[in-house]
């Protein structure tokens, strides 16, 4: 793990790459980085979080800023600058059930091949996906879904990278800090180690390559 | 009595002591304020917590404890808190006991359409499609006609939120039940024939030989 | 949840039940549970626990006790007993990866039809499965495993069920409590509602059916 | 010096600033004594702990934190503990950066065996298979010959562990890699000569031009 700027974080990301943003309507969202991604005006990006949160906030500051050109989530219906883009195709949306959106996460993160998943199954969710039969129940073969860069909120993080959540902010974070090549965390809190419990570590330090430094 | 909370309150009789419940937004989450006291259901949100308590009292709101919809909320003792995937592997899990969601269109045979309607309203289907598919029980809470047409259907013309027909609708007018795989007529709503029903229900009814009046 | 006594909680258990097992070399282990079991003589189990555990040690009682018919494990290699048990055909051993292993459990708990694994691709362990290519890539389908008893250890329950663990004693009991029809805790503490803090709880309650009460 | 030791120290070599290692058991697990004290490495126990730190002092060794073969352990300052489906979560994901095992046979292809000798041994494979085939380098510990039997085989003729190939194998006598797939003599052990590894190894192995010593 490296303490980085916020600057020197976002100027990894080049316009085009592939981002997962924790949160759910913005709670939970590294909200340091996307304003610096409107800031550095990262073109082009791949989005994939669960919703489009709403103008002004998470990362509904990037349709604000017409940044996304694709995007995967599992509701976009209270951003209504996101649906306007996606109706006038200016964004192509992949609109994903939430609990097979986050086991495809999670099977990108954790080496899974996919998802079995029941949900979706004789709906417009199955069209051009495989079905799969195990014990005469069918399963939509869901795909796993990695990202070149998962944008992360945390409450606390300690020196080595260890990260806690708080409340309802956990929510996707934990499982996209597995699923990206990088792991870039805005923390509420930088504590030393030791300061979180082993017990209370939710995201080991292994797997967080960037910490965004105070001030 | 208002329609809404007509359906609110003959819902929240469904629940039993120690049920996991999910609330959906609109009309679902007036329910949690119809339980009795004396009965302890626990309510998930599916951002990520069990034991979701009322809207806090001004100045104790924290903006990382919201609800579904990203409104402040709070959390009783004994409440938990866990990550999306954990969330919904409680839904998809058989682990909900019951969900309560709101519909566009209940079919003859239970099918719900609740997350689309095409060319016009394209959402996203959020957590709903695992909610119907994976909770033990299904409840539609919803207005029984909009704009003077049926929500009750023969077959829905808008897509399905799942290939799994639910438990159980209940709307301002009736609640209506599928033993055998067939829309049938519970009960009425206070105050409402069976007449009244069919008058305003596009899907074919099968009628018990006694259907009381709704209990609220 | 329901508190009850540990022979109350075995006498619902039938001989010829299905009984996963929290623990891994013993550790995270309910063993009064186990003790119980031997006291109470239930034979013809089908036991799934990551190992063995050895002679006198968490599971390893019920090999002493010859109540296992069928075994579900990783590893068995410390329990001569479990062992001779296996190669006398007196049981019947799967033995699966561990990582197999855990995630066809969290698979039987959170309602996915099975598991794309690649480990065991072009092993012993794909004889017979059925073997499915994602990207080009072969995964072997592993199916969703369940049992009608999880018996599971923490170190924390309060009054409404809702479980902590400690140190490596975790393991495999929030995973198993979540893919069984009954779920029987034993905790090292039982404390008032609250005292586990909202992001420290790992088992929600409602998901344990029956704490074993105090004394 | 000690066969075990002179493996031991070869494979500490191989660990970089900020690697998550996982350690088997038996030569394995020897491999942390040689970490130089500034070389910052996170060693994990698929029991659920990352900060595996050495044996405790006499008197503080907790009985619910060991390592996977049940014996106690410590955690050192910034440890973690997970559950069983994150710690295989972080092994089949490529999180873990190096992965040091035991091993019966290695191939001249890199294909390892070692979690059964049917008829004979069979422990099962615990970890084995998940580790070989999601770590991201995995290195063989193990002795090059056992009771005058090359452990370096043309072809195993033991149940292999993966279909993936070893990264590095590490014996008494020799460090083994496999560029283009092939068993490659990289460094000799102290007081080795290439001639008399050969005499010990029944699996063709090329020698490239210049074969050093390892350094240990």
């Amino acid at each position: 793990m490296k303490a980085v700027s916020v600057e020197e974080a976002v100027a990894m990301i080049p316009s085009g790459a592939s981002v997962m943003v924790g949160g759910f309507m913005a709670v939970g969202t590294p909200e340091r980085l996307l304003d610096e991604l409107v800031r550095q005006n990262k073109t082009g990006l791949s989005l994939i979080c669960n919703d489009a949160a709403t103008p002004g906030k998470g990362v509904g500051k990037l349709f604000d800023a017409t940044l996304v050109s694709k995007l995967t989530a599992t509701h976009i219906g209270l951003n209504p600058k996101a649906q306007q883009q996606m109706l006038g195709n200016q964004i192509s949306v992949d609109l994903v059930p939430q609990g097979t959106f986050v086991e495809r996460i999670r099977a990108g993160g954790c080496g899974l091949g996919g998802v079995l998943t029941p949900t979706g199954v004789g709906t417009l969710v199955a069209e051009g996906k495989r079905q799969i039969e195990v014990d005469g129940k069918p399963f939509l073969l869901e795909t796993a879904i990695r990202a070149q860069f998962a944008l992360i909120h945390a409450f606390l993080a300690d020196y080595l990278g260890n990260l806690a959540y708080a409340l309802t902010a956990r929510n996707f974070n934990p499982i996209m800090a597995m699923a990206a090549d990088t792991v870039i965390v805005v923390a509420e809190h930088i504590v030393p180690v030791g300061v979180i419990a082993p017990d209370h570590v939710v995201t080991p330090a292994p797997l967080v390559d960037y910490i965004i430094a105070n001030g | 009595m208002d329609p809404q909370i007509i359906i609110a309150r003959r819902v929240a009789k469904e629940l039993r002591q120690g049920n996991l419940v999910n609330l959906g937004i609109g009309i679902p989450t007036l329910v949690a304020n119809y339980v009795p006291s004396d009965l302890k259901v626990f309510f998930q949100s599916e951002n990520g917590l069990i034991g979701t308590g009322p809207i806090p009292e001004q100045g104790m709101a924290h903006p990382l404890l919201t609800d579904a919809g990203g409104r402040p909320i709070s959390a009783l003792p004994g409440a938990s808190i866990f990550d999306s995937a954990m969330s919904f592997g409680l839904i998809r899990g058989g682990h909900v006991d019951i969900t309560v969601l709101g519909g566009l269109q209940v079919d003859a045979h239970g099918l719900l359409a609740n997350w689309m309607i095409p060319g016009k309203m394209v959402p996203g289907m959020g957590g709903a499609m695992d909610l119907v598919s994976g909770a033990k029980r299904v409840i539609v809470a919803m207005q029984h006609a909009a704009k003077g047409k049926s929500k009750i259907v023969s077959k829905c013309t808008l897509p399905l939120t799942s290939a799994r027909p639910v438990n159980l609708v209940v709307t301002d007018m009736a609640v209506i039940g599928f033993p055998d795989g067939k829309a049938t007529l519970l009960e009425t709503a206070p105050g409402i024939s069976i007449g009244e029903v069919l008058a305003v229900t596009e899907a074919e009814l099968a009628i018990p030989d006694t259907v009381p009046e709704m209990k609220i």
